[in-house]
């Protein structure tokens, strides 16, 4: 089977249990099991070639510009680990499907677990370490899930985060140490780095590249200090530890550290730093186990141990240690999945995991008994267990490396940490199986069916058949996988087996296994000191470390984003000026070369009321009317500044924008309040002063400095002033660019007012629809009011008046192709001759009066605009072309017709859509019951009076 | 030459006018006075814009002042209706 | 008849809007005229709702007397209003609230003449009654109240009432 | 002699400085006054772009020998029209929070307040 | 020749304009204070536009009327905002017993109900004044 | 024959949205069906754009039939024809997203809204204007206040008007920066500016330099880089859920104006602005990553957990787009896709869970109805922003960190990746578990976890959830042939003079 295919199958299969779960929990169970099985069968018709030393491999293209691709190779290494995974697996599948109970989704499970499957393979299969990671990532989540399966427990939930946060921080800190790898050897092809040993190891990024690997390999494989994680996913339900916390996922950072071996090994780094984890990881964790009730936590803690003594063995960097490894591995892997599994079986039928409550069971549970036993014996190092061979070759390679200091001293480790790893295993079968029976467990113990103890027993019978015939079972595995990690170097005449002979190894093997004999019976008192003991409680500062980083993110994150707006414009602000001045101060500037002009009286006057009214505004802004009419002052100024300046355009607009501005503001003002409190600190005083002079300066600064110089090269306006006759037919040529040379502008912008009177609109009515509006209805007014509402020489005046400025907006919309004028400019002048009228009789009557719906005069603005541009595309002309001709009919004189024109009327209807809309939505803000007078002005004697005759009736509306 | 000085004068007028509307803006006890003296500063502002248009001699700049004379009434009203109503369009 | 009271709802409107239109352009052309005269019709006809009633005009040739005098008084009185503020003492004036009751009731007729009296300076139409029957009119310096009354309603109401009642 | 340029920048640049103190204040008014006055300068900043100019406006006669730069005259018109709109937004805005909240603070108070139980707290209990 | 001509109505103007902002500074009251700017208005303005119009016609060779626009501008809306001054001023600063009795009516129409309610106590109000006080 | 499917995108929204706003405004179904429709459209109109740019022609198209640099200008090149589709697509999910939840209902011209949101997205992606870049920006951003305060609440109205402010100073400080530019090169044609700023006297850089800085602040407040991201946290969170996630396509905008103005006008190897850009950007872009990583993990809410997650996604952007080498900017590029669909996905999602639960708390006691269904979709979209495998987000990460490698800071940039990858892990698997993995009660909790509610629930949020996840596996799966093309657009910015020469019809004179 193809390799890609292989890798593919779990993740392919991974839809079925989910998907069959409605057929029920066997289909669920049983699709998983076939895609295993598959998967399994597949991995198999490669194992022939790779038994004959061959490297199987596959490729498919997948980001070839980042040199990460779908590349698998398949050798010695990994076919075992894919054999484990997969074979472990099948068994775990069937052993899941009578663990779980009726309420666990069955389907999710399988479906993680499938997941989690092809990850592993993918890991152990990958040709390319960028692939390796995303498979290394992918197990981290995987297991996040599956840890996190029982999602009523919350220990299920806090272990699956630590296992991701542990794991995943140290894959990410993998991805730095592969990258740093690929850089080196100018690929990320494994198969091309596996030759650049001399390159990588020379390189100066080597160090830091071992480090970062080495950190996601510890932390995956649970090695000291990072092994805190792994007994608490043991929240996990029992299969998943089974497979996930003994055969397979703990050993990717084994496997990780052999992959790597032929390139980061033989060096002092790799040689202390790997060597003493693993040594340091093989005693903790054995001596914690001794101590720990919980089955699976002496399970987890003994798989600490022996993660720790396989990778003390990698770290030893010989052949005959990598065979020991290797070995070891699969060793591992078979006794502690039978283990785990028979501590599933008995929390499965006694209710309880806890060793204080059990005892006895021997009798009770025969079959778990022996299972239990066997693999406890094997893991303790005994004959003629397969746990034994590997052990004594381990004892062996320890006896001949020199380490630290004087050179008995890693031996006399290596026992002490024996001796406790036997002491546990020992323990496992005396207080659980042996001693008398309990009165009572939590439920009946009796040992379950087939479906159970099946799986175990299988693995049980491994340990043995390989303890007593290594050679026909495992030896040819070994050598090829070991071969893999060694990169072809194995010790010569390598023979796996049982009886070595009396040598150092079987001495110091016997000594650990009397002296945790000895343990267990001094267990009591040893327990007694062990509790009294202050330790670190691993999980207790993991919690704190990871609470004191969630405190300090949620502070950092309240602090920097405390929603003071004022705050972050302040930030910017600063920032603002800060960059400009270093952009300003890292440039030169030529000597000014432009004749400036000199400031007559009547600048002069107009900049004193400017600059004074402007003050005036700052001095007394608390006072918001106030504010406002001065602000008129400061637009009067600005506009006839436009004006002394020769825009004529600008003065009109801005003048007109202005009234429209305060009107608005006035509006608004209605339902505030009046004054603005004084409040802020000084020094926020400060602060602000500072940074508005510090702004004023440098936007006075920058300003002057461009008004002082010459522009470098010729301005594009050149080109407008030169066409706007005879391309665009106007003689404004500001009125041109507008509507033709930047048409696309004006488009935009209309829309811009457009949207603003619609998101105006929308505003308020959401508003209105809430709470609010009831509060508005009652609103009382926050000062007594006047009386006449409508004043009469107000509304006469409006009578001549609205009409005039009506007038004055289409001459100022037809003037403004070829003089100062303009759609903008006629529309604000035709809105506010409307706003005249509200004023006068107010908004209510003068709605009533209105029949055109400013929606539609906004979009048909809009449109007319848009359609005028797309006229064009029927001339074959881009958008916005625009065209005009000069007509003559008899007895007129010849006047211009421009589309111009009619892109104007859009943005006229726009503009006073949009005003109108606003004030609109303002009044209705203000609108009150009764605010809907019958007539035009309160008073008007000529209605109120007895009529002298018929005739003085006010014709009806 | 004597149209010139007269539009100076003229201008100088209605100039320091501008100013001591100013100065009412700035010393006025409530807001009544001074939407008086904004009124007033726009009345002042036409005649400069019709002045300087004469200055230059140019009508450049005429709609301008015409417009300043239309719709300064219309501020100087809403200001107005403010502080009597509250509400200016009601 | 009617469909010309349609057309031009204001007549007088219109004539001052076709003016309006010729000021503006401040040239005559007959484009001028014609564009005149059009939107002399298109508007007021569109604003004609927000103009109810329809004053007449019953003697409309007196509105140049009318105005002639005006633009006398307002001369004169801008002369002597500028002696009272450039060389009278504050203290010396003596500003005084005037109430006129009104015999006009078109509230145009009224309009005009509040604006009459504000533009004249001197003095300046601040409120009317709650009925509309009395004008109230501050004057900057008036110790006789009667006799500001008096001739206001001599001087300008009587000619407004011969225009419009 | 003063130079017009130089009244003219420092004009500009009191009204950015009137326009940054008064967005830096707590509550809705004086902030929408500020950004008022921070479009009135950017506008006049802009049209200064292309240089000061006196009398001659870029309406082409027959008399005329030389224009001022008219292109930043429209930008300015189109600055000047979408500022307006977004004025009138901001102005909206503020008038609605005000009016549902009952506070015109543009501060908020912390969003993002500490919860009761922390999760894990929750998990060990 | 023509040059004094407009020279004289542009002196005269200036001159009312000045006049019209002294007395905006130097009248004591604020209601005096409103009577300044109608000279600024009618005389001050008034004289320049004359003297543009006589400008453009004696000197440019021209006719020009468009000033014409702006006097009527100024001769509708100047009194209007000047009633709506004053009437914010006795809206803020009188009540009815500051203010001549308003006889055959009941009260000035700017006045408050309370501020009317001295003199106006078993006055009718007008209908039309009772629909904007819901 | 003049290629008018340039102005397409803009117009059609343009002209749809005021047809909706005159004849529909009353008509919420027809309203739906006409900006689906529309949307659907411009997807349409957006791949034929795409195959049109996709060979690595420039088309330009001159508005007005003015010529460059006089008139203004589109441009269509792979870069904006990417950001079109991206746009389109994202549009049509949110959108569908909108109608599906009924947000669109809960307040007016949602849909209007909308079409002219997107008129501005593209008008600012096609532009070849420094100023028109402007206008469609505010068109773009006033459309934006519109949506983000959708449907109103007090809260919501306050956050929204922080929004607006927030921006409309970086509205008045891009006129700033245009005004400058004018002021020194005399023209706002992008192109023309990039043959001018080249030609510009080197003892004349002062002016020029202040405002390519103050142009390039503006986009950093879109892109919301560090110290200018301020805005983002609390406009996002309280904006409606699907805007939320068009506004994954916001940020991109100052992206893209970042990418677009600093390779073409202010590239890397001009002199004038040497060391001004990058130096100080690549810095402010791992702090951006930080700032937004540290607060997923401080969030106690939905809404800003996602909000901070869409920080950090722009941060990772923009440290790719710093470095200003072609490797990196075609990483940029990947990742920005792929940003723009996850950081639309965590919103989306979040508003499925706030739905159901009517508050944003993280911490909350019951479970919610379709907890399964919902929890692998938070997942889905956690591991696709936090940049885990499978998903892109983990390539665009390698790739990033792999293109960066020669870059002065790059250990910063890997420390800062790798790390905050990490601390973005544990807060969205903090949030997610917390979230999700709640006791079973059955009074609380359906048996079956996909069972009848699902039936009943809208379908189509789920289906434009699914969506942006089917995008983002396309995305991985299509990883070889999109890196293609962003390597290829990437190689079309760094040689800016086609596009100088399309623009400025330089061959043809
Ligand atoms: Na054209
Ligand atoms: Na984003």
């Amino acid at each position: 089977m193809s390799l890609i295919l292989l890798a593919a199958l779990p993740f392919l299969g991974a839809v079925f249990p989910a998907l069959l779960i409605r057929a029920g929990r066997d289909a669920s169970a049983g699709a998983a099991g076939m895609v295993t099985l598959i998967a399994f069968i597949g991995l198999m018709t490669n194992a022939p070639a790779v038994m004959r030393g061959e490297v199987v491999q596959a490729q498919l293209e997948w980001l070839p510009g980042l040199g990460l691709n779908a590349n698998f190779f398949l050798d010695g290494l990994g076919l075992l680990f894919a054999g484990l995974i997969l074979g472990i697996g099948l068994l775990i599948i069937l052993y899941a499907r009578y663990y779980l109970s009726r309420e666990d989704p069955m389907g999710q499970f399988y479906c993680f677990l499938l997941l989690f499957q092809g990850a592993m393979v993918g890991i152990v299969l990958s040709d390319n370490i960028l692939l390796l990671l995303v498979f290394w990532e992918l197990t981290s989540l995987s297991s996040f899930l599956l840890i996190g399966y029982w999602r009523h427990l919350p220990e299920g939930r806090q272990g699956a985060r630590m296992a991701l946060t542990v794991t995943g921080a140290g894959g990410l800190a993998m991805i730095g140490g592969m990258l740093i790898l690929g850089n080196i050897a100018g690929s990320y092809d494994l198969s091309v780095i596996l030759t650049q040993k001399e390159a990588i190891q020379a390189s100066p990024h080597y160090l830091p590249a071992l480090v970062l690997i080495l950190l996601g390999a510890f932390t995956k494989s649970a090695q000291f200090p990072f092994h805190f994680w792994l007994p608490h996913a043991m929240a996990a339900p029992t299969p998943v530890s089974a497979y996930l916390h003994s055969a397979t996922m703990v050993k990717a950072g084994l496997f990780l550290m052999a992959r790597m071996w032929p390139v980061l090994s033989g060096t002092d780094a790799w040689f202390y730093i790997v060597s003493t984890v693993g040594l340091v990881t093989m005693v903790v964790g054995a001596v914690i186990a001794l101590f720990k009730d919980d089955l699976k936590a002496l399970l987890a803690f003994s798989t600490v141990s022996h993660l720790g003594l396989i990778t003390m063995l990698l770290g030893l960097a010989t052949p005959y240690a990598a065979v020991a490894a290797v070995f070891h591995i699969i060793n591992h892997a078979t006794f502690k999945a039978a283990l785990f599994m028979s501590a599933g079986i008995i929390d499965h039928e006694t209710g309880t995991r806890d060793i204080k409550r059990l005892g006895g069971l021997r009798k009770l549970m025969p079959i778990t008994f022996v299972i239990a036993t066997i693999a406890s014996l094997s893991m303790a190092g005994l004959p003629p267990l397969n746990g034994f061979i590997s052990k004594e070759m381990m004892l062996e390679q320890v006896a001949h490396t020199h380490w630290f200091g004087p050179g008995w001293l890693m031996v006399a480790i290596a026992v002490f940490g024996s001796a406790f790893s036997a002491a546990y295993c020992f323990r496992y079968i005396g207080h659980v199986f042996l001693g008398p029976e309990r009165e009572e467990y939590p439920s009946h113990p009796h040992d379950p069916g087939p479906g159970l103890w099946l799986s175990p027993a299988f693995l049980v019978v491994l340990v043995i058949l390989i303890g007593l015939f290594p050679q026909t079972l495992v030896q040819d595995l070994v050598k090829v996988s070991a071969g893999a990690v060694t990169n072809g170097y194995l010790p010569e005449g390598l023979k796996l087996k049982l009886w070595h002979g009396f040598n150092l190894a079987l001495l110091m093997s016997s000594i650990a296994t009397v002296v945790g004999l000895l343990l267990l019976w001094a267990y009591n008192p040893l327990r007694k000191g062990w509790d009294g003991t202050p330790r670190p409680e691993a999980k207790e500062m993991f919690d704190q470390v990871i609470g004191a980083f969630t405190a300090l993110a949620n502070w950092i994150t309240d602090v920097l984003h405390n929603g003071s707006i004022t705050r972050f414009a302040a930030i910017f602000l600063l920032f603002t000026l800060g960059l400009g001045y270093i952009a300003y101060s890292g440039g030169t500037m030529a000597a000014p070369d432009r004749e400036t002009l000199t400031a007559s009286p009547m600048a002069i006057v107009g900049w004193v009321c400017l600059i004074v009214s402007t003050l005036c505004i700052v001095a007394f802004h608390r006072n918001r009317l106030l504010a406002l009419v001065i602000l008129g002052i400061v637009g009067l100024m600005i506009s006839l500044m436009f004006n002394y300046l020769s825009a004529p355009d600008l003065a009109l607009t801005q003048i007109s924008v202005e009234v429209v501005t305060i009107i608005l503001l006035l509006l608004a003002l209605n339902f505030i309040p009046r004054e603005t409190p004084v409040e802020g600190s000084g020094a926020r005083q400060t602060r602000n002063i500072i940074l508005a002079v510090g702004g004023g300066l440098g936007v006075a600064g920058l300003l002057y400095a461009i008004l002082i110089r010459n522009p470098v090269m010729e301005s594009i306006s050149a080109y407008h002033l030169a066409n706007s006759k005879t391309g665009g037919g106007g003689t404004n040529v500001v009125n041109v660019i507008l509507v033709d040379f930047r048409g696309y502008d004006t488009f935009g912008e209309i829309i811009v007012l457009g949207i603003a009177a619609l998101v105006i609109f929308a505003i308020t009515e959401s508003v209105l629809s809430g709470p609010v509006r009831a509060r508005l209805l009652n609103r009382k007014p926050p000062e007594p009011v006047a009386g006449d509402a409508h004043p009469q020489m107000m509304v006469v005046a409006t009578r001549m008046m609205m009409p005039i400025a009506l007038m004055v907006a289409t001459y100022i919309f037809f003037r403004g192709h070829n003089l100062p004028g303009g759609g903008f400019i006629a529309g604000l002048v035709a809105a506010i001759a409307v706003i005249m009228q509200y004023m006068a009789s107010g908004f209510s009557w003068a709605a009533a009066r209105q029949t055109w719906p400013y929606h539609g005069i906004i979009g048909s603005g809009v449109l007319i605009a848009a359609i005028t541009g797309l006229g064009a595309w029927f001339n074959d002309m881009p958008f916005l072309t625009s065209a005009y001709t000069y007509v003559t009919i008899p007895p007129l004189h010849e006047f211009e017709l421009a589309t111009a024109a009619l892109f104007d009327l859009g943005v006229f209807l726009a503009v006073v859509g949009a005003v109108l809309l606003a004030l609109e939505s303002l009044a209705r803000y203000a609108w009150q019951p009764g605010m809907e007078p019958e007539h035009p002005m309160d008073i008007n004697p000529e209605r109120d009076d007895a009529p002298e005759d018929g005739t003085k009736q006010e014709a009806a509306t | 030459m004597i149209l010139e000085y007269a539009i100076y004068f003229a201008a100088f007028c209605f100039g320091s006018a501008l100013l001591m509307c100013l100065w009412k803006v700035v010393s006025a006890e409530g807001v009544g006075d001074r939407v008086l003296a904004l009124d007033t500063m726009v009345i002042n502002a036409i005649a400069l814009v019709v002045l300087f248009g004469m200055w230059k001699g140019t009508e450049m700049y005429f709609e301008a002042a015409m417009i300043i004379a239309m719709l300064g009434f219309v501020s100087t009203v809403a200001y107005a209706r403010f502080m009597l109503r509250g509400n200016i369009i009601e | 008849m009617r469909l010309l009271a349609r057309i031009f709802p204001h007549p007088y409107l219109s004539l001052l809007l076709v003016l309006t239109w010729c000021f503006l352009q401040n040239s005559f052309s007959i484009n001028t005229l014609v564009m005149a005269i059009i939107l002399a019709v298109i508007i007021p006809f569109t604003t004609a709702r927000y103009w109810p009633d329809r004053p007449k005009l019953k003697r409309p040739f007196l509105i140049a007397e009318y105005v002639l005098i005006v633009i006398w008084d307002i001369i004169v009185a801008n002369v002597v209003v500028a002696g009272l503020i450039l060389f009278r003492r504050n203290d010396s004036l003596s500003p005084n609230w005037v109430a006129i009751p009104l015999d006009l009731r078109t509230p145009e007729a009224i309009t005009v003449l509040a604006g009459t009296i504000t533009l004249t300076p001197g003095t300046v139409s601040s409120d009317l009654s709650s009925g509309g029957h009395v004008l109230l009119v501050h004057c900057l310096n008036a110790k006789d109240t009667s006799a500001v009354r008096d001739e206001i309603k001599s001087r300008y109401e009587r000619r407004l009432k011969e225009i419009f009642e | 002699m003063i130079e017009l340029e130089l009244l003219f920048a420092s004009a500009v640049g009191v009204l950015t400085a009137a326009g940054i103190y008064l967005v830096l204040q707590q509550r809705t008014f004086p902030v929408i006054l500020g950004l008022s006055f921070l479009s009135y300068a950017v506008n006049v900043f802009l049209f200064a772009s292309g240089r000061l100019v006196q009398n001659e406006p870029p309406i082409l006669t027959k008399y005329a020998e030389s224009y001022t730069d008219p292109l930043p005259q429209a930008l300015v018109l189109t600055a000047i029209v979408i500022s307006f709109g977004m004025t009138a937004v901001v102005v909206m805005i503020a008038l609605s929070a005000w009016l549902s909240a009952r506070d015109d603070r543009v501060d908020m108070e912390n969003e993002d307040p500490p919860a009761e139980e922390d999760s894990d707290a929750e998990a060990q209990s | 020749m023509f040059e004094y001509f407009v020279a004289i109505f542009l002196v005269i103007a200036g001159g009312f304009g000045l006049v019209g902002s002294i007395g905006l500074i130097k009248l004591g009251d604020p209601m005096s204070r409103l009577h300044a700017p109608t000279k600024a208005t009618t005389l001050g303005v008034g004289g320049v536009l004359i003297a543009s119009m006589l400008h453009a016609l004696l000197i440019e060779q021209h006719f020009s009327v468009h000033e014409l626009l702006i006097t009527l501008f100024l001769f509708i809306t100047a009194p209007v905002t000047a009633n709506f001054i004053a009437k914010a001023h006795i809206h803020r600063h009188c009540d009815a017993e500051d203010l001549p009795d308003p006889s055959p009516d009941a009260r000035w129409a700017g006045l408050t109900e309370e501020e009317a309610s001295v003199d106006a106590l078993q006055a009718t109000r007008p209908s039309s004044l009772s629909e904007e006080r819901s | 024959m003049i290629n008018h499917w340039i102005i397409a995108p803009v117009v059609l929204p343009a002209v749809l949205a005021p047809l909706i706003i005159m004849v529909m405004r009353f008509h919420l179904d027809l309203q739906r069906i006409f900006s689906i429709a529309g949307t659907v459209a411009l997807v349409i109109i957006s791949l034929v754009l795409m195959s049109q740019a996709a060979g690595g022609t420039i088309h330009v198209y001159e508005l007005g039939d003015w010529p460059a640099p006089f008139g203004i200008v589109l441009v269509l090149d792979r870069l904006s024809a990417l950001m079109c589709l991206l746009t389109a697509v994202l549009a049509l999910v949110v959108l569908l997203h909108a109608v599906g939840s009924g947000w669109d209902e809960r307040g007016w011209h949602f849909h209007a809204l909308f079409q002219f949101q997107l008129m501005g997205v593209m008008g600012a992606f096609l532009t070849g204007d420094a100023f028109n870049l402007f206008v469609f920006f505010e068109v773009l951003l006033i459309a934006s206040y519109g949506l983000m305060i959708h449907s109103g609440g007090p809260v919501r109205l306050r956050a929204g008007l922080q929004y607006v402010i927030y921006n409309l100073l970086g509205s008045t400080l891009f006129l700033f920066a245009l005004g400058t530019l004018y002021a020194v090169t005399g023209t706002l044609n992008m192109a023309d500016l990039a043959v001018r700023v080249a030609e510009l006297p080197d003892d004349q850089s002062a002016l020029l330099r202040v405002g390519a800085v103050l142009l390039l602040l503006v986009f950093c407040v879109k892109a919301a880089v560090l110290p200018l991201h301020f805005w983002l946290p609390s406009a996002y969170s309280n904006a409606p859920a699907p805007v939320a996630a068009l506004f994954a396509i916001m940020t991109k905008v100052g992206a893209y104006s970042i990418i677009r103005m600093y390779t073409l006008v202010f590239g890397p190897d001009l002199a004038v602005t040497d060391g001004l850009i990058g130096t100080w950007l690549m810095p402010a872009a791992i702090l951006t990553l930080a700032v937004g990583c540290i607060g997923v993990l401080g969030s106690r809410r939905i809404g800003r957990l996602a909000a901070f997650a869409a920080i950090g996604s722009m941060g990772t952007l923009l440290i790719a787009i710093s470095a200003f080498t072609a490797e990196a900017m075609g990483a940029a590029i990947y990742y920005m896709v792929h940003s723009t669909l996850a950081a639309a996905m965590l919103f989306l999602v979040a508003d499925l869970v706030i739905e159901r639960r009517g508050n944003d708390h993280i911490a909350c006691d019951f479970r919610l109805p379709q907890n399964g269904l919902i929890a692998s979709l938070y997942f889905t979209a956690a591991i696709a922003m936090a940049g885990m495998p499978p998903l892109s987000g983990f390539l665009g990460k390698l790739l990033v960190l792999d293109a960066t490698r020669d870059a002065a800071m790059w250990v910063w940039i890997w420390a800062g990746i790798l790390i905050m990858s990490l601390v973005m892990i544990v807060g969205l698997a903090r949030a997610g578990s917390t979230l999700f993995w709640k006791p079973f009660d059955p009074s609380l909790s359906a048996p079956q976890e996909n069972g009848e509610d699902s039936a009943a629930a809208p379908a189509l949020p789920f289906v434009a959830t699914g969506s942006l996840l089917a995008g983002l596996v396309a995305l991985t799966v299509l990883a070889g042939p999109s890196m293609r093309f962003a390597d290829a657009t990437a190689a079309q910015l760094f040689d800016p003079q086609n596009y100088i020469s399309a623009v400025l019809k330089e061959g043809t004179e």
